[in-house]
């Protein structure tokens, strides 16, 4: 008998190597998201309950809940708080149009020409550090308090993901397909209608997702400071009155919107975008 | 087999004729802003209906060469006449081929191979040129792959799709820059007996950048080695292999005998 | 004496010389002569007072009387304990040129507000209701918010008259908007921000509250001393250095905060809160909605008892 | 004679093919910074001079420059706009760290574990919705009226991009590799931290950039809301008196700090990511 | 020259002997969640010395193989045992090489080098290895790179520090997947003559996975032919070429019999 023989009849069950998957990971998505949900209320609850905080700073699970019924009866009864409901969603709407227009707009301009990304950019950074609620006034006077000045200040906020995104994708395209558009006669425009703006795509509606979540941010802090009709001074009034519980629900709904709009964009992504897979994360952040 | 040493004379190897279609004289480039001079003094003159490699150690300027050729970057001295046209610009007689098949995904293979034709002259040009990109894809063996997007093609029909849109302009000469190199050896080898067969049939004139000795043998009727940077062709090699080549032809001895030359050449040069 | 008591105060606005009694006594270093060690902080608003109140962040605060309501029926015992704004802080607005005299020409106008329920709301809605005006049919409310934006409103007309805080009118004209107020007298009762503090707090440091008390007045009546009106101003500049750069503004504002700092009738003292006045504002908190239904007793929700005390040594 | 020969002698001149470059991309970059800086100031001075807005709502460019020089001597004579700018600067400081450490701690249970991917992303994206404003309260009632309240606020408004960034990065190895460190017996542990965070490097700084504009302003906000004695405080009370030159310079000197913590950041990377080459947009982002 | 069919056999080509090294049985994988079987029942011994190619059309399952055989994956059934002891995991008495260099930006080359000895031993005991590393590095040609980093390295310099990292453990087998394919024609030649002196020169067993026939044929004792998908051997071919070989013995006529023999049976299994 050979040495080879030997080894290869004498190993029957200890070879026998079988991948295993945590059981953390075959618990079902829905599972951990609900126990992750419970576990925070239970702190929430046990916080409230020992009163670590007064009542009329943080509200108790319970009382919040039941005043998501509330809240959520009013939306469904096509109440007051529906029309305030819809008063934002048009400011969001409207904004996030706005800011992608604008955003698109300056991101060719940064991403195409040497001075736009030379001596504009630095510009439009610096924009984007200054507290942008401080310009409310300016656009209140110019636009009145309809909501055509919540939609700017929606805009004015949001615009800013829009451009880099813009910008960062009209440099996706590598240089052999550049080159390819060169071979192929095409002018600056055709290569950039064609071959720019296609394949940076990507880039353009991580941008977009950014500025999604921005927008109702952007609505609601225009509500605050210009005394609107939406969902922005629901909160306002309920914080002045002391509604915690009130106000605890109505951003919930309202961060429900910004999911919402977030969705939206993920899934026009993934419509027109058909062609490039997502990385893991995104794919989490879009679901 | 012929051999000719070539140095700063544009003439032709000996037992090729033809209308000479491309004449490059004293072609040599200076990229100023790194200060590198990547070609120096070319001279070369491709004849109608011939196959022509080149052949040379990494960066010594191939590209460059090829680039300027298509009218893509303009040489610092010398000239390029195509079709006793002077080249200034990129010209739709001219069909070029990178490593890369770079088709682009948001558009199906057949909406891939007439993009040249959208871009010069339009959606219904292009939309009438769809029979004919139909053909080329059987000529290339991708009936039936016309409406799929780019994801779903191999790498090697990839590059089947970036032949037909090389084709579709019906150019005169084919520039092409390592197509297969990055295929694997064996689809890399299947490709190479397709491109001589579409050569043939076309009767193009046709000129190809690879870094495989083999390959460049067994396609080509001149073969061209060229020095480390700054390029210059040190010898152009004849290849009187008959036509059509096949692949059992690597056995033959006499294939052995010009790869062998060719690579002492290149030993000298790229590894000192 | 040995070791102070140190307490903070927590305002609903930065604005010093609004609080001039405050930075006067800082100034003059009254807190320290009674072993009071005060540290001022300025949130946002009335209900953010509120807030740091009940986490006892702070000790003292300077609220609204509505919102200390809209606490009290949220089960946070806060009590109110000094009127520092015995008269209303809040005036109806127009603009000099306009031709409305009095509210009774309110009628078909946008009046502009704060926010939709601030407390000027309640307080315009009071006065017009009682000139049998409704809201919606009558006349509307359009929020504005303050500052700059009201300023914007009145510019762009979009409103004829304005439910202002005091101290906004006054910037607002230093800034050369002429306005003209058409409050009548008798609903300046609904007084402003005053003083208050947890229950829990009164009881068990009486005396911290009755010297607080006592400085308060020592400095009010300091204050209005026509020959201390520089070192007035010294001081709130000291408090807030950037709103005393601007001299005009500050001497004009000044002279608004006196005068509603000021009660109509002074016989009870510095600090008081006439019963009356507080059952006007329960009835006001409920009708706009802020009390969901009228407190079982809305009179816990201030104390007179340290009024006497206080105006002791002044008197 | 040949046609080859008639070809070969007889293109002299214009075959002579010369790359030409623009004169725009020649103007060095100061020149068109400066110039669209002048064209800006132009435009805003026409738009006060035609009294397009009240000077209580635009201040005039002249006005504003003024008192730029106003601000900057009193920074400079260390009076009390430094006092305020040193104590906005700790916040700003001090916001930073605890995002970069929370939102890098998140990132990495994000980035490397399916619990985290699945189950406390959507909710974080959630949060991210909300508008973070309403919760200064909150804050300030557990933190008091310090900065502490406000660094809180700051680095819950700039944590996000943080988490983003480092679950991007995590992501970032290829499958060659994780492989390569498997072949060599790595652990999750050294894999984590010698492979995976390295490699992720260039994401957790795009989301520290984000994050260093972000924490300027919630630190400013912070102190809108909350009290305090920054800069935000500043521009609170100079709105409230309607002093518009003075919040407009304010903001500028503002926007000088988002920009300052975004440089030291791309320094960062730059010196610590040394080995990975930026696109251009960011590096213009960066300059 | 000997041809011999092994159909799920674990039976060494004649005329080799040695030690066996690695021994695999009835070694088939199955991707379950894909429903894609990559490898059917695969039988195979590798003698201590020997060099064996593997080689078949993409996507056959040659990497899902080698994995295998390398502990980073389990076998959905089968054995695989390497030096009596069966693999159940990574172990450090098997070398592996890859496509890509994947040297590590951050560290430099000699970083690099001795970073697997860094992750199983600690720094330390990478310290104390760094002499080795620096003999490896001469072994390879790089002297005097230790100190760069590898952005400026060329892709072959990279390749030979992989090389390098790979024989930092003196691992017993080196297992190696498509090591230099992404290297232009020339490097690649030359870094295989590399690698068969470095292999005679350590006696070591090799394992390796190539697209290219001359590459398999030049290199090794015995070349494997795989089928398409799922992967089963159908043909093992041994080489009896003299050691060492050298790039010259293309030209040698046996070798063009072999190559054409594996080239045939590819064929069949790769464009029907
Ligand atoms: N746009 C450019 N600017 C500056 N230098 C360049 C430019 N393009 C190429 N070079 C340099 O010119 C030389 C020749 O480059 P080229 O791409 O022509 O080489 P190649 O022979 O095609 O090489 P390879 O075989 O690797 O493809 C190289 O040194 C390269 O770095
Ligand atoms: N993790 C995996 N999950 C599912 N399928 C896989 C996985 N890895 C490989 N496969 C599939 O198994 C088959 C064999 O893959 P493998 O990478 O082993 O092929 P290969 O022979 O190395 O190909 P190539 O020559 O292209 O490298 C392929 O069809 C592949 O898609
Ligand atoms: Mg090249
Ligand atoms: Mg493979």
């Amino acid at each position: 008998m050979t040495q080879a023989q030997v080894v290869a009849s004498a190993i029957p069950e200890q070879t026998i190597w079988k991948e295993h998957v945590s059981w953390i990971d075959r618990v079902p998505r829905w599972v951990s998201m609900l126990a992750l949900l419970i576990a925070f209320l239970i702190v929430w609850q046990i916080v409230y309950f020992v009163e670590l905080v007064s009542p009329i700073i943080l509200p108790s699970p319970l009382e919040t809940i039941e005043d998501l019924f509330v809240v959520g009866k009013n939306l469904l009864t096509g109440d007051y708080m529906l029309a305030a409901l819809w008063i934002t969603t048009q400011e969001v709407a409207l904004g996030f149009l706005i800011a992608v227009v604008l955003g698109f707009g300056l991101g060719v301009l940064v991403g195409e020409t040497a001075f736009g990304e030379r001596a504009v950019m630095p510009y439009l950074v610096a924009i984007n550090t200054m507290p942008k609620v401080a310009f409310a006034p300016l656009f209140v006077s110019w636009l009145g308090f309809g909501i055509a000045s919540k939609v700017a200040l929606a805009a004015f906020i949001a615009f800013f993901p829009v451009i880099v995104g813009t910008a960062a994708g009209l440099h996706a395209a590598d240089q052999n397909a550049r080159m390819l558009f060169k071979t192929m006669g095409a002018s600056r425009w055709q290569t950039l209608v064609q071959l720019k703006l296609p394949i940076g795509m990507p880039h353009f509606f991580s941008g977009l997702k950014n500025a999604a979540v921005l927008v109702v941010v952007g609505a609601v802090v225009g509500e605050f400071l210009g005394g609107g009709k939406g969902f922005g001074e629901l909160i306002r009034v309920a914080a002045a009155q002391l509604n915690t519980p009130r106000v605890f629900s109505l951003i919930i709904y309202l961060s429900l919107l910004g999911l919402a709009t977030f969705w939206i964009v993920a899934w026009a992504q993934r419509r027109f975008v058909f062609w490039h897979k997502e990385s893991v994360t995104e794919e989490t952040l879009a679901q | 087999m012929a051999v000719l040493s070539i140095a700063g004379e544009a003439v032709a190897p000996a037992g090729l004729l033809g209308r000479p279609v491309y004449e490059l004289r004293g072609v040599s480039k200076t990229f100023v802003r790194r200060n590198v001079q990547a070609l120096d003094k070319v001279d070369l003159v491709l004849r109608e209906g011939t196959f022509s490699s080149i052949i040379g150690p990494s960066g010594c300027g191939k590209s460059t060469l090829l680039k300027i050729m298509a009218g893509l970057q303009p040489p610092s001295s010398g000239s390029v006449v195509l079709e006793g046209k002077p080249v200034m610009g990129p010209r739709r007689d001219i069909g070029m081929m990178f490593q890369q098949a770079t088709l682009f995904p948001w558009r199906t293979t057949i909406e891939n191979i007439v993009l040249p034709i959208e871009i010069r002259d339009g959606k219904a040009a292009a939309r009438a040129k769809h029979d004919q990109a139909r053909q080329l894809l059987d000529l290339v063996g991708l009936k039936g792959f016309e409406n799929v997007y780019p994801s779903e093609l191999s790498g090697g029909m990839a590059q089947r799709a970036a032949i037909c849109r090389m084709l579709i302009t019906e150019p005169a000469v084919l520039l092409l820059d390592e197509p297969f190199s990055a295929l694997d050896e064996l689809s890399r080898d299947f490709m190479n007996m397709e491109l001589q067969r579409i050569c043939l049939e076309r009767n193009a004139t046709s000129f190809l950048v690879t870094h495989s000795i083999p390959e460049a043998v067994i396609l080509s009727d001149v073969v061209y080695v060229m020095s480390p940077r700054p390029g210059r062709f040190v010898e152009a090699i004849t290849v009187d292999l008959p036509r059509p080549r096949t692949l059992d032809m690597m056995s033959d001895p006499r294939f052995g005998t010009l790869v062998h030359r060719i690579r002492n050449h290149l030993d000298k040069g790229a590894f000192q | 004496q040995n070791s102070s008591t140190k307490i903070t105060v927590v305002l609903p606005n930065p604005s010093a010389v609004n609080n001039f009694p405050l930075y006067v006594a800082l100034g003059e270093k009254m807190f320290e002569k009674e072993g009071l060690e005060v540290e001022v902080e300025a949130v946002d608003g009335s209900s953010q007072v509120l807030q740091a109140m009940s986490a006892g962040q702070a000790q003292i605060g300077q609220p609204g009387p509505a919102p200390v309501l809209a606490a009290r029926a949220r089960g946070v015992d806060v009590v109110f304990i000094y009127n520092h704004f015995a008269k209303s802080v809040f005036g109806i607005v127009v603009p000099e040129k306009s031709a409305i005299k009095s509210p009774s020409d309110l009628k078909g106008a946008v009046i502009g507000v704060g926010t939709a329920d601030g407390a000027e709301v309640g307080f315009t809605r009071a006065i017009l209701s009682d000139l049998n005006m409704q809201e919606g049919k009558d006349y509307t409310f359009l929020p504005v918010g303050d500052g700059g934006l009201a300023a914007a409103a009145f510019l762009r007309g979009d409103i004829k008259a304005y439910a202002a805080a005091v101290s906004d009118a006054a910037i607002m004209e230093a800034r050369g908007i002429d306005l003209r107020e058409i409050t009548p007298e008798q609903y300046l009762s609904y007084f402003g921000n005053g003083y208050a503090a947890m229950k829990s707090f009164i009881d068990q440091n009486p005396e911290t509250v009755e010297k607080f008390g006592r400085v308060l007045v020592q400095a009010t009546e300091f204050g209005l001393k026509p020959e201390n009106k520089e070192k007035v101003l010294q001081h709130t500049k000291a408090g807030n250095p950037q709103e005393g750069e601007d001299a005009k503004l500050s001497a004009a504002l000044f002279e608004q905060v006196k005068d509603r700092i000021t009660p109509f009738d002074q016989s009870k003292g510095w600090g008081y809160q006439p019963p009356e006045h507080w059952e006007q504002w329960h009835k006001s908190a409920v009708e706009s909605g802020i009390l969901k239904a009228p407190l079982s007793n809305p009179k816990a929700a201030y104390t007179n008892q340290f009024v006497d005390a206080w105006n002791e040594g002044s008197k």
